[in-house]
């Protein structure tokens, strides 16, 4: 049976209906990623898991218990948000503490469990001092900290990385990656980044509206869109779409046909399948996203690993992988 | 994003309580007592006459040859006093605002009088300042070959003025360097890129940064202002003729000079209305500034 | 919650000397000590002698006396009023932040549709003249026999400043992300737990601003002193008012005994001005 | 435990002094303590009488005048002063004990009384080459004063009362209308402020005040005054007796030994020329320590007190006005300057028989009915109204007769 | 001549040394990107190019003219701050029209400019209201157009785009490049964003410490740091580096070897010059990442663009192309 169980969950604001009859469920110690255009109502449902917003209707099922109305206080997650939320008029030490100490647990105890979280995310240097004396990505990891020694059923983590810069945002998601892999703890994610949806995922879930469009691994997303909608939002830049009258050959009733930027090649403009104007050339040294207007209107990119010598105005033919076309109907689902 | 915790409305209701229920108690049984008071006969000095008299004790408090001056001079008085506080206290706030050697020394000697009781203030600027033949100002202008100014006697109200003034304005000023520390530098800097003056800086982002900052100064100000009287009472007691009566002085007047409950009562719930009226301009005017 | 964007190092260096800066430091001693003026004068003339006092033009280099203080102590028991100035004011300003944290909490972190309204109302309810309460007030005090008590007095500078306590402690909470309440309930803490060890010290620079404007204001109350205590509760404002306008001359006694009244407000509020600054800030004058 | 009294009182020097030697009392009544509650004149009358009319019970003494005595004492709120005949009440000057009494019941005693005279600067008018006779009329005070008027070298000819309040200016407008023949009721206690008698008074008030009065008088009063004639500015006043002592006192006047003394002012009629006051202790009926209280107005209003100040702080300040022994002690008359001159204006004022024409109320420079505070405030404002130039006289009064019209009505008198 | 040219540029705050002594000369209508790590000076040095900070040795010359001393509102340069910095109680339209109208132009022109700058970036139907109803891309289109409509010789951007998030990132970035197109305008910009570096610069100035570390085209950084701090910081993820002992092949008297993620390859474990056990596997749906660990403590990442099978904890061997390997000495400096 599931460890994490959404059934037909609701919420209203007001007259808004945010999440509309959801229905999930979430294996132990699997990584749940939800992702969706902002708005949609991810933090909505994770709030809802997490006990700070009021459930409407269905219900929420967690170990076999249901907790639709259980104060958060007692449902026994840990939640990591997007600001952080870091006491700052604790230390380190204190904050990541603060739940154990509430807990009445063992000073020992909680120690030594304070020391082995702090050593894994590399702040026992620092746990004597404030959030303020912290540079961001530390904060973060105080803010991870703080849900690890808690050893709680199920991690929530909303948009945590959207405030670290980029590079420290790779490190940082790899080490929440290593941290799953070690601690193997339920985990439900926001985000809206591609990439970290892609490599921290078990399952994605893809929300809109207040609705799931789709859930799946991520490479079965970004191989098999359910709708163009999953496939424009899964890879970056995303899938280029045309209408299926410009490749008859491919089509096969559809309405619209989607191919990966990797997928195509610019060639020589005679005999191609397709042709367009290149628009502008992104070199970005391991690879060149070639930016081209195809019949005047049509934007599409083209990926590849080697430089080109392509200028801007230059006229191409674009040549594709007939095997990786997606199809979709005139509603936008994918034949 | 703000949002109720899992659960009812009934821990935030509780926690709201003590609080409204004081206030409520505090504004409605003396308002009860004053409304029942304002609709009987009662005079401190004549216990023994009593009975309903309906709208008789209104009617003798608006008949009151002072009641128009007291309630124009309750206006003048805060107008005046809020225009001149947030006027200077912005220049001056704006003055002192960027740094300069003993900047918290000046801040100190600034806000100092925001501390002084009122009832010293007023004995302060009657006796020291003001006093034609004595006061430090008329000696400054004799010192200048002018006829001293006869301040309580010749500008009662304006003399008032000042005297408040003096006291709330480093209050004004308190909030404003406040407000300016959180100024956008960067914007400063757009604007002198694109090539403001410091006046035009001054009017557009000076002035509409610190909007909400002068918000609170009015509100603070019309709260407390509304109801002066100590000031009154220790300078110019309401004179020359009406010259500086407010409602409160007028109120005072009746209930504590004639003893006039009655009357000093129906005065009360002018007041009560007054303020009310202004409250809702005001709610009306800067309340959107106060979200 | 906006990233919050990271603030740029002031410029620490010494400071740049051009004819702008000095016109700038010497105004703003200018309007310092212009503002600062009449209650150095009135420091001024405690220490003079009653004819020195009106002596016209006024005296600047005389021989201080302390008569006048020795005068008042002599006369008053400054410290018991002293005392009853610091219990009413210390007294009403706790009592008052016990009650409106709760309330201004509750607003700020649960607000409905009254929550405007309910604010509005309660700083309405300071907008009416104290005198026209009096009667009623010194009515119901006599009843209950509260009339010359400090406990009277205490709960009437709470009533009198809860409005403008709610409002601020209201504003101040609203600049705290709420998130990290949510954290903290995340936590396991009880709402008992969320207040004592987050949001209290979180809050403690707009309660600490909060507080000391309501000491200020308790301290200066005047009104309500005079007209409720007699000999057991009366507090600096009343000793003031028994040295004013006396037959003969008072100005230097009168002098006196306001420095004393006021040094130690005067003083306090010297020393936490910074803290009053950064409490001040209103939800953030920004 | 101890009997703890509590006296409201002003703060004026004689009070002042009296708390001081509360040891004295405490000493010789075992049992007793004194708490003092010391208030400037106006707040202390509304504690005062808010207090005894709410029946408060806050103070077994109270300060009070010749104004409310008579008035409380009607209607039951104080106890009647029952003293020893070793207080010897009959000391007391016949005019201020009527004051202080309802139906011969004394229901306050006198703890200094006063009446008004002229202070003048003998210094100015000798060089002026005039003098101003014992009894003077206004005409004379006119003269003497712009004889005296030199405002170049900071002299103003005279100062009077000119801060609105019923016992401020209409103390003394009351005095200067009441000698041009003026008086505030009629017999059918119609307010007569509408009258020439008064028109022509206050006139002569404003126009001597704009010619010779110094700067600011419209908030000047007892004390103001006392410190411009301290520091010499001016040439003469009209005003309590109690000043003589404060303006004879080298300590705080600059022109002590250049003062001389005459009686006030007189016009068309001598009659309630120069007011009576005195400020008296009472006990209120409702309190509980009624023996304890007697005692110690007893204490504080004996010989025996006079003689304690006498001797600890000399005869020159002692309270003076309350007691014909007093004028004989020889150490007094040798110490006061103006022994004669007080004892002579506190003798010629009557209470009773104030106005040229026959009035229905007692006082002379007010009338003890409960209206006549509001009434006396209010016309206070409007004279100083007057003074100031904000209004002509006519206006003025006109805007006065208003007001005590309508509280007399108010008051269902008819 | 240079259009914009540092000569020997010195800035110090108090005693800290923060620009030691620039030199640098741009060309009329070139995009120049500064790159460096945090606190190297790259926002003091677009400042004082802006008159923002005072100058304290060196010369600065704009078009033939000394602006050393010149104040700010005279040197005819608009910048686009981090923050934006619009003027929140403006309109849109008040905001780009302000510092035209301070400069007394004529309405009619300046109502014209404003609609050409607000057609050009989409913001017609957002004139009237004021930044705070703006999304955080809007807000930075104003700040754009703010500084289009006074068309002054220099545009400085001071990380515009680092408040966006990754989506709007892309795309702006992308509407910058055009406009620099368009208006052919000269424009000193500050990042520290690896794409936008690599897309729009003309020529990249990379600094270290206030010194000029190195300036180049993209690729010519990319291809040939000069030093081994360069090439760790353009590139992403980073170019391996590996003690020369590991490659003696390649190594030629270096001190150190670098190879880029996608020079290197993931292969059997036998016969590999490298080997290394794979610690992490992320599939990017177009590109997989394989870190992996050499010799138990070097960390380097492998980057293909086929999917791979590999597991976590698999020991692989490790191929590269000879010709793209860079080498360092022990000073750091590319040999
Ligand atoms: N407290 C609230 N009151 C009213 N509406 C709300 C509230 N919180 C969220 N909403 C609305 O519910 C919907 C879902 O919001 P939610 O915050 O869950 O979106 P999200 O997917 O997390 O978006 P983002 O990516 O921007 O964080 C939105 O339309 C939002 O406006
Ligand atoms: N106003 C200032 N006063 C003192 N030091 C300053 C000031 N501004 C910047 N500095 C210092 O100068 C150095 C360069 O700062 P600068 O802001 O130019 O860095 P940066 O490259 O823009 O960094 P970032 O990428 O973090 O924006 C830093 O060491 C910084 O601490
Ligand atoms: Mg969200
Ligand atoms: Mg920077």
């Amino acid at each position: 049976m599931a460890f994490l169980k959404l059934q037909n969950v609701d919420k209203y604001y007001g007259k808004l209906h945010a999440i509309k009859g959801v229905n999930l469920e979430i294996e132990n110690g699997e990584f749940i990623v939800f992702v969706g255009p902002s708005g949609c109502g991810k933090s909505t449902l994770l709030r809802m898991i997490a006990g700070l917003e009021v459930i409407n209707g269905g219900e929420l099922i967690l170990d076999g218990k249901d907790i639709t109305t259980t104060p958060s206080a007692q449902r026994d997650l840990a939640m990591v948000f997007q600001s952080y939320a870091l006491y700052p008029h604790m230390t380190v030490e204190d904050n990541m503490s603060f739940a154990l100490r509430l807990a009445k647990v063992d000073p020992a105890e909680i120690q030594e469990k304070v020391e082995k979280a702090a050593e894994k995310l590399d702040l026992t240097a620092y746990l004597k001092r404030t959030p303020k004396m912290l540079s961001g990505g530390q904060r973060q990891r105080v803010a991870i900290g703080r849900a690890i020694v808690r050893s709680p059923k199920v991690f929530l983590f909303d948009e945590p990385l959207s405030n670290l810069d980029a590079a420290l945002r790779g490190q940082t998601r790899v080490e929440i990656a290593e941290l799953h892999r070690e601690l193997g703890a339920t985990t439900v994610y926001v985000t809206h980044d591609q990439v970290e949806a892609m490599t921290l995922a078990d399952r994605v879930v893809v929300l809109r509206d207040g609705i799931i469009e789709q859930v799946g691994t991520p490479l079965d997303l970004y191989d098999h869109p359910k709708n163009r909608f999953v496939s424009q939002f899964i890879g970056m830049p995303q899938m280029n779409l045309l209408p299926a009258d410009f490749l008859p050959a491919v089509a096969e009733g559809s309405a619209e046909v989607g191919i990966r930027p990797e997928h195509m090649k610019a060639v020589g403009a005679e005999g191609a399948a397709l042709s367009g104007v290149v628009e502008l050339v992104e070199s970005l040294g391991n690879e060149t996203l070639i930016h081209m207007k195809i019949a005047g209107k049509h934007q599409i990119i083209v990926r590849q690993y080697v430089r080109t010598e392509l200028k801007i105005g230059d006229t191409v033919g674009v040549e594709f992988d007939a095997s990786r076309v997606h199809r979709f109907d005139s509603e936008g689902l994918a034949l | 994003m703000q949002s109720s915790s899992a659960g009812n409305r009934f821990v935030p209701r509780l926690l709201l309580s003590p609080a409204v229920a004081t206030l409520l108690l505090w504004m409605l049984v003396p308002l009860g007592m004053t409304l029942y008071f304002s609709a009987i006969r009662y005079n401190l000095m004549s216990p023994e006459l009593t009975g309903f008299v309906g709208w008789a004790n209104y009617e003798f408090f608006v008949t009151n040859p002072a009641f128009t001056d007291a309630v124009l001079n309750t206006l003048v008085l805060l107008g005046s006093t809020v225009f001149i506080t947030v006027a200077f206290g912005l220049a001056i706030a704006m003055l002192i605002n960027d740094p300069f050697p003993g900047q918290s020394f000046v801040r100190i000697l600034l806000i100092s009088p925001f501390f002084v009781m009122p009832t010293v203030n007023a004995l302060l600027w009657k006796h020291m300042m003001m006093n034609p033949i004595y006061g430090v100002l008329a000696q400054v202008w004799t010192f200048f070959g002018l006829e001293p100014v006869n301040w309580l006697q010749d500008l009662p109200l304006f003399s008032v003025i000042l005297m408040l003034s003096w006291q709330w304005m480093p209050f004004a000023c308190l909030i404003f360097i406040t407000s300016l520390q959180s100024m956008d530098r960067e914007q400063l800097e757009a604007s002198d890129l694109d090539g403001a003056t410091y006046l035009q800086k001054f009017r557009y982002l000076y002035l509409p940064h610190m909007a909400r900052a002068i918000t609170v100064v009015i509100m603070i100000e019309v709260i407390f202002l509304l109801s002066v009287f100590a000031e009154i009472f220790t300078t110019t007691n309401g004179g020359p003729g009406t010259q500086s009566t407010n409602l409160a002085y007028l109120i005072y007047n009746e209930a504590l000079v004639n003893f006039d409950v009655g009357s000093a009562s129906a005065g009360a719930m002018f007041a009560i209305i007054l303020a009310n009226i202004v409250a809702f301009f005001l709610i009306r005017i800067v309340g959107k500034n106060l979200d | 919650m906006s990233t919050t964007t990271v603030k740029k190092p002031v410029r620490t260096g010494k400071y740049t000397w051009n004819g702008a800066m000095i016109t700038r430091t010497v105004a703003s001693y200018g309007v310092a000590l212009l503002m600062f003026f009449p209650i150095f004068f009135m420091i001024l003339t405690s220490f003079k002698t009653e004819l020195q006092a009106i002596a016209v033009p006024s005296l600047w280099i005389f021989e201080p006396t302390l008569e006048n203080y020795t005068e008042v102590q002599e006369r008053s028991d400054y410290f018991s009023f002293a005392w009853n100035s610091v219990v009413t004011s210390v007294g009403s300003t706790i009592l008052g932040l016990m009650i409106a944290t709760p309330a201004a909490y509750s607003m700020a972190f649960n607000p409905t549709k009254q929550t405007k309204n309910i604010l509005m109302w309660m700083l309405s309810t300071k907008m009416m003249p104290a005198v026209g309460a009096l009667i009623p007030i010194y009515l119901l005090c006599q009843k209950l026999g509260l009339l010359d008590n400090v406990f009277a007095l205490i709960i009437i500078f709470t009533l009198m400043n809860l409005p403008i306590m709610v409002w601020m402690l209201y504003t101040n909470f609203k600049e705290i992300p709420s998130e990290i309440l949510e954290a903290s309930r995340m936590d396991g803490a009880t709402l008992w737990e969320e207040f004592r060890y987050v949001l209290l010290p979180l809050a403690m620079g707009g309660l600490a601003s909060t507080g000391l404007l309501c000491l200020v204001l308790s301290w200066n109350e005047a009104f309500w002193v005079l007209n409720l205590t007699s000999a057991n509760a009366g507090t600096l404002a009343s000793l003031v008012a028994s040295y004013s306008s006396p037959e003969g001359l008072f100005w230097s006694k009168l002098s006196a005994v306001s420095v004393l009244a006021i040094a130690p407000i005067v003083i306090f509020g010297w020393f936490s001005q910074k803290q009053l600054v950064q409490g001040l800030t209103f939800g953030a004058v920004k | 435990a101890d009997t703890e009294l509590v006296v409201a009182t002003l703060n004026n020097g004689h009070m002042i002094e009296m708390q001081k030697h509360t040891e004295v009392f405490e000493k010789a009544n075992p049992g007793i303590t004194v708490k003092w509650v010391t208030l400037e004149e106006s707040v202390l009358r509304s504690r005062v009488t808010t207090d005894i009319a709410t029946k408060g019970g806050q103070f077994d003494i109270m300060t009070i005048g010749m104004y409310e005595t008579p008035i409380w004492g009607k209607k039951g709120w104080l106890a009647p002063l029952v003293t020893s005949e070793a207080y010897d009440a009959d000391d007391i000057f016949p005019a201020i004990r009527n004051g202080l009494s309802h139906e011969g019941k004394m229901y306050a005693a006198p703890f200094y009384g006063e009446s008004s005279m002229v202070m003048y600067r003998k210094d100015l008018t000798d060089k002026a080459g005039i003098s101003l006779p014992d009894k003077p009329t206004w005409s004379d005070m006119e003269q003497a004063v712009a004889a005296m008027h030199s405002p170049d070298d900071g002299v103003y000819g005279i100062c009077l009362r000119g801060k609105p309040g019923w016992g401020d200016n209409m103390a003394f407008l009351s005095t200067l209308a009441n000698t041009y023949g003026a008086q505030w009721f009629d017999m059918n206690w119609k307010p007569q402020l509408d009258s020439p008698e008064w028109e022509a008074a206050v006139t002569f008030y404003v126009d001597l005040m704009k010619k010779y009065g110094p700067p600011g008088s419209a908030s000047n009063s007892f004390n103001e005054i006392l410190a411009l004639i301290n520091e010499g500015k001016c040439g003469a006043w009209i005003d309590a007796t109690i000043a003589a002592s404060f303006v004879s006192d080298p300590s705080q006047s600059k022109v002590a030994d250049k003062i001389a003394f005459a009686q006030a002012p007189v016009q068309k009629t001598a009659r309630g020329a120069n007011w009576l006051w005195a400020w008296a202790l009472a006990v209120p009926a409702s309190s509980t320590k009624v023996a304890e209280a007697t005692k110690f107005i007893e204490w504080a209003t004996s010989k025996d007190y006079i003689k304690l100040i006498g001797e600890t702080n000399g005869y020159g300040k002692v309270p003076t006005g309350s007691r014909a022994s007093t004028y004989n002690i020889p150490e007094f008359k040798a110490a006061a300057s103006f022994a004669d001159a007080e004892l002579k204006a506190i003798f010629s004022a009557n209470p009773d028989d104030s106005t040229f024409n026959k009035n229905p109320y007692t006082g002379v420079q007010f009338a003890a009915i409960p209206e006549f505070q509001a009434i006396g405030t209010a016309v206070g404002q409007q004279m100083a109204a007057a003074l100031s130039g904000d209004k002509t006289v006519k206006e003025a009064l006109a805007a006065a007769q208003v007001a005590a019209d309508r509280e007399m009505r108010r008051a269902g008198y008819y």
